[in-house]
């Protein structure tokens, strides 16, 4: 029965994703691996969407930093400097299903906050601020979280190095 | 040399100097000894051992921590009001050993009879929560503050039921002095299953107000450690924490005594001297006191409030007519 | 950074006093020894317990240890406890509290760093956040190895602790000891770590630190002559009090 | 499924501007952490008091920050086992678990079935260890550290220490195990084991009634029954999981709901549940489990069945295994509800190392509660929420 059930959400939310968040594919394929790469826009839209249909216990999200990476040869075009941002939510119950898609952005763009729609995203986003560096748009309150508040820098980015010191204490 | 030392002995203000001496020598010793006991109880009661390694069985524990505490640096906070900050420790000892003055261990151990015993007893408890709110608002710390207002809250609160409570023994013996209390009970029996049972309840509830009075778990709202750190001793270092610490001991100490005294029939018992019968009876009730404190958790500030207005205060309200009304059937105080 | 120990020696006034009197001087050697023993044996604990370690803490206070068989409760309040158990990893943001609850201790008083966090920060010790290592804000009496330290060895890290204060007291105190792996400081605990593109300023920063470290090992200063010592008063006026934050962030402690 | 009501409940509002509340009131900053007595660890609320009420907290987490997920990304997947033990300090097991299977989903690694039987007796094991010590904290916290609560504290690590025998016994080690590899694990049954366990775990499940019984007197009632209310739409809103989340009356449980090790082959798993969402429904949820990890340990651990107990090659190297790339995302339950493991994997020449290494933790989110679950309250209640959520800093902050 949790099979069926779980069976019937990956359909929905495949059918989802592709009629109203401009996933490409047939509406019932199977997404890829790596989860669904979204729109910027899709984002906030998306997550209502799930909430609505189900979907209503926020997991986690994840930033990624993606450092601008040179081409292979000189003459080659330089991969420019981006992050991703991936969101998990789950269904409750038997049957519990996992949805997550994947939202790409350029060094200078913000994603939307999932703070109004669901209130744990609060801290998952503060974190993710603080410690990768992308700006959730309309966060009430995004401060840092782990770091103190006059740290310099994101130590999650992998630019960042692992043993920088801060004086007087290292 | 006998004759002259019983000469002298009977001088009165020669005899009060000597057993007030006696009795804040005594009661110090025990109380040093008190701390020890509870820890070694505390421990069996938890399935460990307590001190140990300080001298046989950790008897010297107390010695121990005394001489630490001697040592200790005296800090006083920049932003505390010094006088009173150092004012405090010295009063809640002195008011504390205050009330032995008017504990009846024998006829004859005695530093003051008062014959309003109860009265000076009430007022000195009564004046308990006034170094603990001294200290902790002169520290200049919020969570003494907090620790102070809780304090003084459940002090006064705990004042009615206790000045209530105590008055069934008062009405039943027709005194106020604690050694004609105890004499009567000799004489009549013990309050506590004397006729017409309003000693047992009273009991319950004086009981109650002392363990309150004397911030013992389920009580120790004004120091819950998990809350306010150390409550009103947060910022009191070395021997002015040590007096803080002593003072509780003495209180909760001679709160038993009062109860064994007042409700339990004092120095009466069979086959052995009085001061034995005594003692026997104020460690019994402190050991229960011990084990109340080690097993049960601790009520919330409201919570306390609900307990003493709407049951204690009440429960005395009605014991004092039935008691009285019993008495005056029963041709007045014996 | 490391902190000099030969600043941290306390005289209590009575001493002064018992020599201010003619024939008193005498008894200093009694109530000497009767003051060790009764600061070895009341060990009374401020429990820094941020981690792991913290957990073995409370272990070791329970039912199958129980440091109350050597007369050591723990006390919420700095101001009441002798002895600081630095039990875990310290951050950068911990940091400053440490050593702000260490100043607001009472001398005389004791600091075991309990397990490898604690020591030199264990495998976190080349990660931005973690202090290398709780001895560069405050003076360590006895390390505890492992990772956590059994119970066991933390009841055997309070009785290294009563040696190091007999030893202390009779003025037979030896300098304290230096980390053996110090001066590998700038060599990083993760051998992968090298591989990344590294900073000469990080490189430097390290260096500096493990030479500041270092001192007391390569050139050890003659034991100061006791001088006036800070007093009571003195420390008092460095102390500040710990509560009544003025501002939400004010860095309070308890 | 019941249909979703979107409506938001009317909880306080955490950022509400002090200001605002009563211009009249004199208002007391106070500040809990980073080192109190109650924090369970170093954590640091900022409370707004009008008298003891709270009207404002303002948490501050961070202060244990130890760069974990950063310092994963040094590492090989091999190396990684023994960091992710100091995460959630109180249940080691369950860390390397949730990494290691997140590691094998992405390598592709099969697991056993005698490894995966003793990865779920662990599993339960830990629980009951877990649970324990909450158990004792919890009424530390109630009952002050020289009371009652402390006498609960101390049977129950008694009882805990029973049980790090045990792992000692299995792995060497008492606290962080390092037992989980990528694949199965790396320490067989030892000869005997089975009767300890049961020896153990009979021992504690005869003492669970005398706690009972000592903590559920009137005194234990008034301070928990109806303190910290958290409502369903609440917790899942705020992804609160595990006993918070079945405490609000959410039957959800990542054992049942979506099993991993051999949680599908027990059907008879009971998912404990209560509605009323209070400190007392967590108390109670929490000794539910109590029982019933007890129960399934105990049954597991006559019928593992014989075989290999690590399904890879045996790691010789720290960068044996080498990833494709990729994205997993793999969620367990622990004692504090679902830890997730979010791992993004490099390929080609980063393909020994996690490209990044994302842990949810449950105790995040159940700290992230304060805020809306303290005001209204007072200090002492507050005391007796924070107890009751089960924090474990080094996995908020890690």
């Amino acid at each position: 029965m949790s099979e069926s059930e779980n069976n019937t959400r990956e359909l929905a939310f495949r059918r989802l994703l592709r009629a109203q968040f401009g996933v490409e594919g047939e509406p019932e394929a199977p997404l890829p691996d790596d989860g669904p790469l979204v729109a910027r826009e899709h984002h906030k839209a998306l997550a209502k969407a799930l909430q609505a249909a189900g979907w209503r216990l926020y997991v986690t999200c994840a930033a990624t930093h993606f450092p601008a990476v040179p081409g292979k040869k000189p003459t080659d075009a330089t991969t420019p400097e981006c992050f991703e941002v991936a969101t998990v939510l789950r269904s409750v119950g038997p049957g519990t299903h996992v949805a997550r898609w994947r939202v790409k952005l350029a060094a200078d763009e913000t994603i939307d906050s999932l703070v109004r729609v669901f209130v744990g995203a609060d801290w998952q986003e503060r974190e993710q601020f603080d410690l990768v560096g992308v700006i959730f748009a309309g966060h009430p309150d995004l401060r840092r979280l782990m770091m103190p508040e006059d740290w310099v820098g994101h130590p999650l980015r992998r630019d960042y190095a692992i043993d920088t010191p801060h004086a007087p204490w290292r | 040399m006998t004759d002259t030392l019983e000469e002298l002995m009977l001088n009165p203000v020669i005899r009060a100097l000597f057993w007030g001496l006696v009795m804040v020598t005594a009661v110090m010793t025990v109380t040093a000894w008190t701390t020890w006991f509870e820890r070694k109880f505390a421990g069996r009661m938890q399935s460990r051992m307590g001190p140990t390694l300080v001298g046989p069985a950790g008897l010297l524990q107390p010695l121990a921590d005394a001489a630490k505490l001697l040592q200790k640096e005296d800090l006083i906070p920049d932003s505390a009001d010094r006088f009173l900050f150092n004012l405090a420790p010295i009063l809640t000892v002195g008011f504390a050993l205050g009330v032995a003055a008017v504990v009846p261990f024998t006829p004859d151990i005695l530093a003051a009879d008062l014959d309003v015993g109860v009265l000076w007893l009430l007022a000195l408890s009564g004046l308990m929560v006034f170094p603990t709110w001294l200290g902790s608002w002169a520290s200049n710390n919020k969570y003494s503050l907090i620790s102070a207002m809780r304090a003084v809250a459940q002090g006064i609160s705990y004042e009615v039921p206790m000045v209530l409570a105590i008055m069934v023994p008062v009405i039943m013996t027709g005194t106020l002095s604690l050694s004609d209390i105890v004499a009567d009970q000799v004489k009549n029996g013990w309050l506590i299953y004397r006729m017409p049972f309003t000693g047992f309840f009273a009991f319950l509830v004086f009981f109650l107000a002392g363990l309150a009075e004397a911030n013992r778990i389920p009580f120790d709202i004004p120091e819950a450690e998990s809350e306010l750190v150390a409550g009103p001793t947060t910022e009191y270092t070395g021997m002015k924490f040590g007096l803080f610490y002593m003072a509780e001991y003495i209180h909760t100490l001679l709160s038993s005594a009062i109860c064994a005294a007042v409700f339990f029939g004092g120095w009466d018992g069979p086959f052995a001297p009085g001061l034995h019968w005594m003692l026997a009876k104020s460690v019994l009730l402190f050991v229960f006191l011990t084990w109340v404190r080690w097993s049960f958790l601790r009520f919330r500030s409201d919570q306390l409030m609900d307990i003493c207005w709407k049951y204690a205060v009440p429960a005395t309200l009605a014991l004092i007519p039935i008691t009285a009304l019993y008495t005056v059937w029963h041709g007045g105080a014996r | 950074m490391a902190v000099n120990e030969s600043d941290r020696s306390f005289d209590h006034p009575l001493y002064e006093t018992l020599e201010r009197f003619p024939g008193l001087d005498l008894a200093t050697t009694a109530v000497d020894k009767v003051l060790t023993w009764g600061a070895n044996n009341s060990q009374w604990i401020f429990p820094m317990a941020t981690s792991c370690c913290g957990i073995e803490f409370m272990a070791a206070a329970a039912s199958l240890v129980d440091l109350d068989r050597m007369g050591s409760i723990t006390r919420g309040s700095p101001r009441q406890s002798d002895l600081m158990v630095v039990a875990g990893t310290i951050t950068v943001k911990m940091a400053p509290r440490v050593k702000r609850l260490w100043d607001q201790m009472p001398e005389p008083k004791w600091c075991i760093a309990m397990g490898s966090c604690a020591i030199s920060g264990d495998f976190y010790r080349d990660i931005y956040s973690v202090i290398p290592g709780i001895d560069v804000a405050i003076p360590v009496d006895v390390y505890i190895p492992g990772c956590p330290p059994n119970p066991e060895q933390l009841m055997a890290g309070m009785l290294r602790l009563q040696e190091k204060v007999n030893l202390k007291r009779a003025g037979l105190w030896s300098p304290p000891e230096t980390r053996p792996e110090t001066g590998k400081t700038i060599e990083p605990a993760i051998k992968r770590l090298l591989q990344a593109g590294r900073d000469e300023r990080i490189t430097a920063a390290q260096l500096d630190q493990a030479m500041s470290l270092m001192l007391p090992a390569v050139d050890l200063p003659p034991r100061p002559e006791p001088e006036p010592e800070p007093t009571a008063e003195a420390d008092a006026g460095t102390t500040e009090a710990p509560a009544a934050p003025a501002t939400p962030d004010g860095g309070h402690h308890e | 499924m019941t249909p979703v009501a979107l409506a938001r409940a009317p909880w306080p509002d955490p950022y509400l501007n002090v200001d605002d509340y009563d211009p009249e009131a004199d208002l007391m900053v106070i500040n809990l952490g980073p080192q109190h007595p109650s924090t369970h660890g170093v954590f640091r609320v900022v409370l707004y008091l009008d008298g003891e009420i709270i009207i404002k907290a303002i948490p501050h987490p961070g202060y244990l920050h130890r760069g974990v997920e950063k310092l994963c990304e040094k590492l090989t997947y091999a190396q990684i086992t023994p960091i992710v033990d100091k995460n959630d300090y109180v249940a080691p097991m369950l860390n390397e678990q949730a990494v290691n299977m997140a590691f094998e989903k992405m390598l592709g690694v099969e697991v056993p079935l005698r490894a995966r039987y003793m990865r779920t007796i662990l599993a339960e094991i830990q629980r009951v260890a877990s649970h324990l010590l909450w158990l004792g904290t919890f009424a530390m916290d109630l009952g002050g550290a020289l009371g009652g609560g402390t006498s609960v504290f101390m049977y129950c690590f008694r009882e805990r220490e029973s049980i790090l025998n045990l792992f000692e016994d299995l792995t060497g080690c008492r606290f962080h195990y390092n037992t989980h590899t990528v694949g199965g694990q790396r320490h067989d049954i030892p000869a005997g084991w089975a009767a300890k366990v049961h020896q153990t775990l009979e021992a504690i499940s005869q003492r669970i009634p005398e706690y009972e019984t000592m903590l559920e007197h009137p005194i234990f009632v008034r301070r928990t029954k109806g303190v910290g209310v958290i409502d369903a739409d609440l917790a899942l809103e705020l992804g609160l999981t595990g006993p918070l989340l079945r405490a609000s009356g959410v039957d959800h449980d990542l054992r049942r709901d979506a099993p991993y090790h051999i949680y599908d082959q027990l059907k008879d798993l009971a998912v404990a549940v209560e509605s009323e969402g209070d400190c007392m429904a967590r108390y109670k949820v929490r000794v539910k489990e109590l029982r019933e990890s007890i129960r399934i340990a105990r049954m597991l651990i006559d019928n593992v069945p014989e075989g290999p107990i690590s399904g890879g090659r045996p790691i010789k190297q720290p960068g044996q295994f080498k990833a494709k790339g990729g994205q997993v995302y793999v969620g367990i339950e622990t004692p504090r509800g679902e830890l997730g493991t979010y791992l993004i994997a490099g390929g080609g020449k980063m393909g020994d190392t996690p490209y990044r290494l994302k842990i949810r933790p449950p105790s995040l989110h159940a700290l992230a509660c304060v805020p809306y679950v303290f005001p209204g309250h007072s200090l002492s209640d507050a005391v007796a929420i924070l107890g009751s959520l089960d924090p474990i800093m080094g996995e908020v902050d890690r």
